[in-house]
């Protein structure tokens, strides 16, 4: 596969490690249930189709991707940093 | 020497001036460059190449190319031997080597052809059904009978002394296949600007064109094959790979592609691989692999001398090689006639052409005649004949009439298959075309294309066409203006009407469908009357279409013989999906570089060098090597040298490596607080200067890694991480910081690389860095206490880091330097200590040393620990939020059940530990529900002069006192110890502090 | 920064001689396939090297700095800026290397740039080769999946990759006698390990290995 | 029809025309006692020990295309029971002896062939990890060698034992473990609850669950409704799907797991070995192909195809245990998915809805649970209690935190 990282251009797969599900958000703070934790670290949806998953470019830019990709077809549909980068603050 | 018999005296692609002797089961043979094995061996008037894989039959050569599915053969010899080798691929070359396979004793005479007197009962799945009494005897006797017979070749006895590498490529257009198809294509695209590579397995281009004799605009195809080669030649981004192998397709355009850079000669030359494997990053292909011819099933199709009728074209015309003197051509399409013509204008004998179908081109009447070849038309062949050599072929015809002829030569067309294997590579199925009668290729892989006789678009006029439109296409995809190319070029008139039939049933013999695996049409039979009708189910039941050659010539035999049985069409009986490799590639290639030590990277630390000139022995421990202990002479084990340098920390000084821990720089306004979100406990209350030891849990509650973390400013801190967990602590911190808290202010860096560090340790050890470090800096007990953690410089002004810890649970520092010192560092401490007796220790000692106060380390760190099995639980903070802290109060994790870190000592102390014991009651038997544990670390303690051991036991912090078995099956291992405190030397910690 | 605080050559204690990266490794000649080299490497020791890193927002205030301090416009995209005797390489989002050619004034021009990002002294901790060559493409294509044709590698740009197992920072500087050069940087502890694919991957081309006496200098 | 050598020999003489379908190609019945979902190993197993040990036959396994389509024929063969925790060893043990006896009990010839599986330790603490583990498998009663460089090398002399870049130390033996013909364990099974009078019924795809009150009623598939009392869902590798048709979301992600086949040789490898520096596992088939494989692709996918990344891993590997292979050539490499649990760990449990049981996780270790998958299965839907032997294997284990997790590497999939 070829994962079109939005800092470094189109790379090989081979540079990236692979998490999982994107949408889980973590339950922050001192309130945080057991079942809400449970939910986040084990729960999946693991659907068939379009997913919005994690990948980390650690041989490359070492920045978080959320990349859509079709998990029966393989195609990617789009990669976004996971850290939302500020409009216009590029020199 | 031989005098090549069958060898045309004029024409071919062969070099003439170059003879090459070759060998084949050991007799000396010569042919020319330019040959294949297989047509050197023709031309020598062998045929008998090889045995079948069950019934040992013997073999010939059936094709022209990669699809040979009997022509195997074991190449060169000793640890070079490649077995399976298909000889209508392999160039001959000067000196080649080459055996016959599956026979003994030999090729000629194959005891195991026995087989094929009992070949009535060893249908499809016989041993399913057999084999099962006694139980016991199938490992002993069935199985070993059968593994023996099965197999082909055999492997080479030793390492590959050839070495391999991987490539990267780029391109715009991939063209698949050197024929008139891909040629056109390559030569469209590339004329655009594009960058091209085209890739043909064949070590000369031109495909089809080779095989036979074609004209382009009135001249012969071979002028306009070297105009194009020319051409492409002289396009800059234009790249021609021959001897390359597509074999397979993976997602986002990337194709798999082996290049034979040298198997066309005895040895690679020095510094040369002998196959390279590249993966080709495309954003268009063009899939010009032309097509493959179909033999028909029938009583004796397997006998040598049996041809596919467009092979005997591409040996006669290519290769001038004549396969038989007197043939008969079996075919039941327009494109068989060309072999009788092509046959007979080399000079052989054409005595007869089968066609089944009744109505025949008059055109081709009148060839026949004008030849003198008997039409046998609405006929048969119903059976070869002639065991390891054709003699003599049966015609039936439509009435069930049959005649024999005699001849050493049938060529046989059935129609062709498109070559469409790449594009069901992603798992789509190709579909039936009826016009054609073929499969064709079905939903294709993003980027590809089918130009060509691969699309089943079979006349060379629909080639050229087709590849000059698909190659400006694909050009135009890469945003390249391009300009349509020329009208499709004029073309002599070919032949592709067809009327194909699968197999001809009631001959004489067993018909083959399959002939690498042994598989029959009544084998096709069985499947459907035992149920297994779904193709899936044919081709595991019957093993067709599993062999090397993947079913290229066989598997639409069967399915169509299975659509008869059934009472479907083609279509609806479906087929199953070609896999990747298109063509077998050799382990070899596809791990290049990476064997020996080469397998993976090696790290060595900046002071290896130092190490090493000490006598150290290295241990892998990851991706380092590091001191493991340094032996002095005299010192015949290790454990001697081991407890030297363990006492010598204890009673003196020691030097130990520390550069390998992982070190990240942490900055930012938020640095302390990603440290309160990562460790479970509290980091804010840390003054700068000092350092802290840290525990970090995965999300699910179980320890992840530890460290010790130093304050160098208010907003900078430096995390330390075990040799282990570097890359993944970084991981780690990378995901907190931008996916789950990415509005914090932190901005981290990996500094592992930059520091070599270095463990003072032993009651000298103030002493000892006194020496070394620069004077204005004060590390009295006061000044620089246990915990300390400063900028310092040494050496005259180089900038170093001083940290007052210990893992040895001695007066201890670490000493960090830019790395570019590391060695200086170990030299000048050496220097520095040699008065005070100071000795280099290595990671065995430092093991000894962390187990005599309890610290853990990777065993104790398995993942499945939580910090309360570690004992480490208070250091939980209740007052913030952190990784695994919700998880980690789950019911299971705090059980007081849970086997917990404690201490351990033989009884005997005489007795040596072992980790990776368990843990029994006395007196109760050695069951898994009794076992209370492990022992997870042990060491032999000089100071204590016994072993003793860390171990995970249930309740183990309430029951020091307490005896219990350690049991060690595995290592014949049962003895008693007692449960202690986990810290065995110096439980105060008083040496920290002094 | 302190990191890389320096003194003078005069200071310094005999017997702290620094080892460089590729001590050990590399050794000056050619070896590989005869005749003229298909592939030149030159050791680059001795130069100054660090890590900075901007706070959200604050690359305009790092690039401004850049620009009047060293004539180096801060590349936002895997880019790098390159003057004499200075670099400037893009090394993920609000991530630079900085680089100088040796390390005299290295930590002055740290100290001008703090306050503007976090910055780590890395000077010691990479090991760099000038690649170049009329077969260097073809060298680097057996292991490098970075697509160097001048048509997707210009002048001035760079990647972060890897290559057989190991982390490379890779960039083209301007071309040389021998057409395009590269510079590779990979962690100090696998130099060897690199060194061991590079000089298997181009000896088929010939390679001619080049250390620099002016590189091989001390901090100073 | 019995097999056995004196069927085989009467119908060689008749011409092999008197053999039977080895199954009825059944139609679905309106309603079923029990409704296996998944015609595999685990489904057929299940459904054949429902019959023979439950006294349950009106049962029928429907799959939505040919019995055997998944994992049970795309594994690499091997078999064994060599697992360190409670909750896992006495299962795998269970599945090993059924192993043991499979053949003569279902009458197929599925060559379960106990050569050995060897695993290789390369460092002080791997070898401390499998004497663990060895000793773990003894107190189970299950069989357990440590051997040293020397013992392992005159089991499989040709490896690179000194000069490779992780030198072999020594392995972890289980003489009992071996290799099976996968696919005959789909065929042995489906005959021999066939025979048993259940229901085979292919092509037969399940489109929705029917649920009313709390417990479910019956399936719509491709071919109509089906009722049933009792619903199993069988499907490795699709476990999620058809859980979110009853609502459910699991602790699995869907992976990719690559195998590889080699051409043919003569006898080279008698054991199978799994190597303890990189991802490789290798044994040779009865017809002399090296049947290899390596890690999972790493990324969530319904492909049954992977990538080169890979591909080349495994033949890295490959070539650094045993450089003498590297002119085999590789001749086949297909994908399967997995069922990727948060441990690492199956789940044999009944789900929150009434009548619906779930068997699912499996990862990489399905192919040998296969007869104790079933068995154990069978177990739970007949009696409405996990077997002794599958007690831990329980979807609440994840919110206790009693996970089974052999690796310790967490909850995350792509690293069980």
């Amino acid at each position: 596969m070829r994962i079109p990282c939005p800092h470094c251009g189109a790379r090989d797969a081979q540079e990236f490690t692979y998490l999982g599900d994107a949408n889980p958000k973590r339950p922050d703070g001192m309130e945080a249930t057991e079942a809400a934790m449970f939910d986040y670290v084990y729960q999946r949806d693991n659907p068939a189709g379009r997913f919005r998953e994690l990948w980390y470019h650690g041989a490359g830019c070492h920045a978080w991707l959320v990349v859509t990709r079709d998990t029966k077809t393989h195609a990617i549909e789009a990669a976004e940093p996971a850290k939302p980068t500020k409009a216009g603050a590029a020199a | 020497m031989s005098s090549q018999p069958f060898r045309l005296s004029a024409g071919g692609l062969i070099d003439r001036t170059q003879a090459q002797s070759f060998r084949f089961d050991g007799k000396r043979y010569e042919g020319y460059a330019g040959d294949t094995l297989a047509s050197a061996l023709l031309a020598n008037g062998v045929r008998l190449v090889g045995r079948s894989f069950k019934y040992h039959r013997p073999r010939g050569i059936l094709s022209a190319g990669a699809e040979e599915p009997n022509a195997l053969v074991e190449l060169r010899a000793g640890a070079r031997r490649e077995p399976n080798t298909r000889a209508t691929v392999a160039e001959l070359y000067h000196g080649l080597e080459a055996r016959s396979q599956n026979r003994w004793p030999s090729l000629a005479f194959d005891l195991l052809s026995v087989n094929s007197l009992f070949g009535a009962g060893l249908v499809a799945g016989f041993y399913y059904k057999t084999f099962m009494w006694p139980a016991a005897f199938w490992e002993k006797l069935y199985e070993p009978l059968i593994r023996r017979a099965a197999g082909l070749g055999r492997a080479a006895p030793h390492e590959d002394p050839d070495h391999y590498e991987k490539a990267f490529a780029f391109c715009d257009v991939l063209v698949i296949g050197g024929g008139p198809a891909g040629l056109a294509a390559a030569l469209a695209a590339g004329r655009s600007g594009a960058r091209v590579i085209l890739c043909d397995e064949d070590f000369r281009l031109g495909g089809a064109l080779l095989a036979e004799k074609r004209e382009i605009d009135g001249r012969p195809a071979a002028e306009w094959l070297a105009a194009t080669l020319a051409e492409l030649a002289s396009l800059p981004d234009v790249t021609i790979m021959p001897r390359s192998t597509v074999y397979g397709v993976y997602d986002h355009g990337i194709y798999g592609v082996v290049e034979r850079v040298n198997d066309h000669l005895p040895v690679p030359p020095v510094h040369q691989p002998r196959q390279r494997a590249w993966r080709i990053n495309a954003k268009r292909a063009i899939l010009a692999a032309g097509a493959i011819e179909r033999p028909i099933v029938f009583a004796g199709n397997d006998t040598p001398g049996v041809m596919l009728a467009g092979a005997v074209r591409a040996y006669v015309n290519r290769y001038a090689v004549l396969p038989g003197r007197e043939a008969v051509v079996f075919t039941s399409s327009d494109d068989g006639w060309a072999t009788m013509r092509d046959l007979a204008a080399a000079g052989a004998k054409v005595a007869a052409i089968v066609d089944p179908r009744v109505e025949i081109d008059a055109g081709l009447m009148a060839l026949a005649s004008r030849i003198g070849a008997q039409v046998f038309a609405g006929s048969v062949v119903s059976s070869a004949s002639g065991g390891r050599a054709l003699d003599r072929v049966t015609i039936r015809d439509a009435s069930g009439r049959e005649q024999s002829i005699a001849c050493d030569l049938l060529a046989v067309s059935n129609g062709w298959n498109p070559t469409l294997h790449l594009t069901s590579h992603q798992n789509s199925r190709p579909v039936w075309d009826e016009a054609i009668h073929a499969f064709v290729p079905g939903q294709m892989p993003a980027g590809l294309s089918v130009a060509g006789s691969a699309a089943g678009r079979f006349s060379l006029a629909q080639a050229l066409a087709d590849g000059a439109r698909q190659g400006t296409e694909a050009a135009i995809d890469c945003g390249f203006a391009a300009k349509a190319e020329l009208p499709p070029r004029k073309t002599d008139p070919e032949g592709i009407a067809l009327s194909p039939v699968w197999r001809v049933k009631g001959g004489k013999g067993k018909a083959f469908v399959d002939f690498q695996n042994d598989v029959t049409d009544k084998d096709v039979e069985l499947a459907a009357r035992e149920g297994f009708k779904p193709v899936e189910h044919l081709k595991r039941y019957t093993t067709l279409g599993m062999a090397t050659d993947q079913g290229k010539t066989s598997n639409i035999a069967g399915l169509a013989i299975m659509a008869e049985l059934t009472a479907k069409t083609i279509p609806e009986t479906g087929t199953t999906i070609f896999r990747p490799p298109y063509t077998p590639v050799a382990i070899g290639a596809l791990g290049g570089h990476h064997r020996g030590r080469d397998f993976r990277p090696t790290r060595l630390a900046p002071t290896h060098q130092w190490s090493q000139d000490q006598g150290a022995v290295f241990v892998e421990s990851g991706a380092w090597m590091r001191a493991q202990y340094y032996p002095k002479a005299g010192e015949t084990d290790w454990l001697t040298t081991v407890n030297r340098e363990v006492l010598a920390v204890r009673n003196g000084v020691g030097l130990c490596d520390v550069s390998t821990l992982g070190k990240i720089d942490i900055q930012g306004a938020d640095a302390a607080e990603i440290l309160e979100r990562v460790y479970i406990n509290g980091w804010k209350a840390l003054p700068v200067g000092k350092a802290r030891y840290g525990l970090m849990l995965r999300e699910d509650g179980f320890v992840m890694d530890d460290g010790t973390t130093s304050r160098l400013g208010e907003t900078h801190f430096l995390m330390t991480t075990t040799t282990a967990n570097a890359g993944k602590v970084m991981q780690h911190l990378e995901f907190c910081h931008q996916v789950l808290w990415p509005s914090l202010d932190i901005r981290m860096v990996s500094v592992s690389e930059q520091w070599a560090q270095a463990a003072i340790a032993g009651p000298k050890a103030r002493a000892v860095l006194q020496g070394v470090i620069d004077p204005q800096h004060d590390i009295s007990n006061e000044a620089f206490p246990y915990l300390a953690a400063r900028e310092i410089t040494v050496g005259g002004g180089i900038p170093a880091r001083l940290f007052r810890i210990s893992f040895s649970g001695e007066l201890a520092y670490e000493l960090a330097v830019p790395a570019d010192y590391g060695d200086a560092m170990m030299r000048a401490l050496m220097a520095a200590g040699e008065p005070h007796g100071i000795c280099a220790y290595g990671t065995e000692a430092l093991g000894v040393m962390r187990i005599e106060k309890g610290h853990v380390a990777g065993n104790e760190l398995s993942g499945q620990t939580t910090a309360r099995d570690l004992g480490l639980g208070k250091m939980m903070s209740s007052k913030k939020d952190f990784i695994g802290r919700v998880m980690a109060k789950r019911e299971a994790l705090v059980e007081a059940e849970r086997p917990s870190l404690i201490g351990f000592k033989a009884v005997d102390p005489s007795q040596r530990l072992r980790a990776g014991a368990h843990f029994i009651a006395i007196g109760k038997p050695a069951t898994m529900e009794n076992d209370e544990g492990y022992m997870t670390s042990v060491a032999y303690s000089p100071n204590l002069k016994h072993w003793m051991g860390l171990g995970l036991l249930k309740n183990g912090a309430s029951r020091i006192g307490e005896r219990i078995r350690a049991v060690d099956p595995v290592r014949n291992g049962d003895i008693e110890v007692e449960i202690c405190s986990p810290v065995f030397v110096d439980p105060e910690g008083t040496r920290l502090h002094v | 920064m302190s990191d890389a605080a320096t003194k003078s050559d005069a200071a310094m204690k005999p017997g702290w001689t620094p080892r460089s990266a590729w001590a050990g490794i590399l050794s000056e000649g050619s070896f590989g396939a005869k005749g003229p080299a298909g592939v030149t490497a030159t050791a680059r020791e001795g130069l100054g090297i660090a890590s900075l890193i901007v706070a959200e927002g604050g690359d305009a205030a790092l690039a401004k700095a850049m620009k009047a301090r060293f004539g180096l416009a801060l590349p936002s995209t895997p880019q790098a800026a390159i003057s004499a005797g200075r670099a400037l390489v893009w090394a993920g989002p609000g991530q630079w290397l900085f680089i100088a050619g040796d390390r005299g004034g290295f930590a002055d021009d740290l100290q001008a740039l703090s306050g503007l990002a976090a910055i780590a002294d890395q000077s010691d901790g990479r090991a760099v080769l000038t690649l170049s060559g009329d077969k260097i493409r073809a060298a680097l294509a057996k292991g490098c999946m970075i697509d160097l044709h001048p048509s997707a590698f210009s002048v001035g740009s760079s990647a972060l990759t890897s290559i057989a197992h190991i982390g490379v920072h890779l960039w083209r500087a301007e071309d040389g006698p021998n057409g395009a050069v590269f510079e590779f940087m990979v962690a100090r502890s696998m130099a060897g390990s690199f060194w061991s694919w590079f000089s298997a991957s181009a000896a088929e081309f010939g390679c001619q290995v080049t250390i620099p006496r002016a590189c091989r200098v001390g901090r100073g | 029809m019995r097999y056995s050598v004196f069927s085989l020999l009467a119908q060689t003489l008749a011409g092999h025309k008197g053999w039977k379908p080895a199954w009825r190609d059944a139609a679905p019945k309106p309603e079923y006692d029990v409704l296996v979902i998944g015609g595999g190993g685990h489904g057929l197993a299940t459904a054949y020990y429902l019959a023979s040990q439950h006294g349950i036959s009106n049962v029928a396994v429907i799959e939505k295309g040919y019995i055997g389509s998944g994992n049970v024929g795309r594994n690499t063969t091997i078999i064994r029971s060599n697992y360190l925790l409670p909750g896992n060893t006495p299962f795998y043990e269970h599945s090993m002896k059924l192993w043991e006896g499979l053949e003569q009990d279902i009458n197929y010839n599925a060559m379960v062939s106990q050569r050995g599986v060897l695993n290789l330790y390369h460092s002080d603490a791997q070898r401390d990890a499998y004497a663990r583990r060895g000793n773990a498998m003894r107190l189970a009663g299950v069989d357990a060698e440590l051997l040293d460089r020397e013992q392992v090398r005159a089991m499989v002399p040709f490896f690179n034992y000194e000069t490779g870049r992780f030198p072999i130390q020594g392995g972890l033996l289980q003489r009992r473990g071996g290799s099976v013909r996968h696919d005959a364990v789909a065929w042995g099974y489906a005959r021999a609850a066939d025979q048993r009078g259940v229901d085979i019924v292919q092509n037969c795809e399940v489109t929705g669950l029917s649920i009313e009150n709390g417990r479910v009623t019956g399936v719509e598939t491709s071919r109509g409704p089906i009722k049933a009392k009792k619903i199993a869902l069988a499907v490795a590798g699709n476990s999620s799907r058809l859980a979110a048709m009853a609502g459910m979301r699991l602790p699995i992600e869907s992976h990719v797991l690559q195998a590889f086949v080699s051409e043919g040789v003569k006898p080279l490898i008698d054991t199978v070995v799994t190597y303890g520096a990189g991802h490789f596992y290798v044994s040779q088939s009865d017809k002399g192909g090296l049947v290899f494989g390596g890690d999972i692709d790493g990324y969530n996918s319904y492909a049954q195809r992977g990538n080169l990344p890979v591909i080349e891993d495994v033949m890295e590997s490959a070539m650094a245990l045993w450089p003498g292979i590297g002119r085999l050539r590789v001749l086949r490499h297909w994908g399967g998915i997995m069922d990727m649990s948060m441990d690492g760990s199956p789940i044999i449990d009944h789900t929150p809805i009434d009548g619906l049981y779930l068997n699912a996780g499996w990862c990489y270790g399905g192919f040998k649970a296969t007869p104790a998958s079933g068995w154990c299965f069978a177990h739970l839907i007949a009696r409405d209690e996990p077997h002794p032997v599958a007690t831990a294997f329980r979807l609440d284990r994840f919110t206790t935190g009693r996970v089974i997790d052999e690796k310790g590497v967490g909850a995350q999939p792509n690293l069980h």
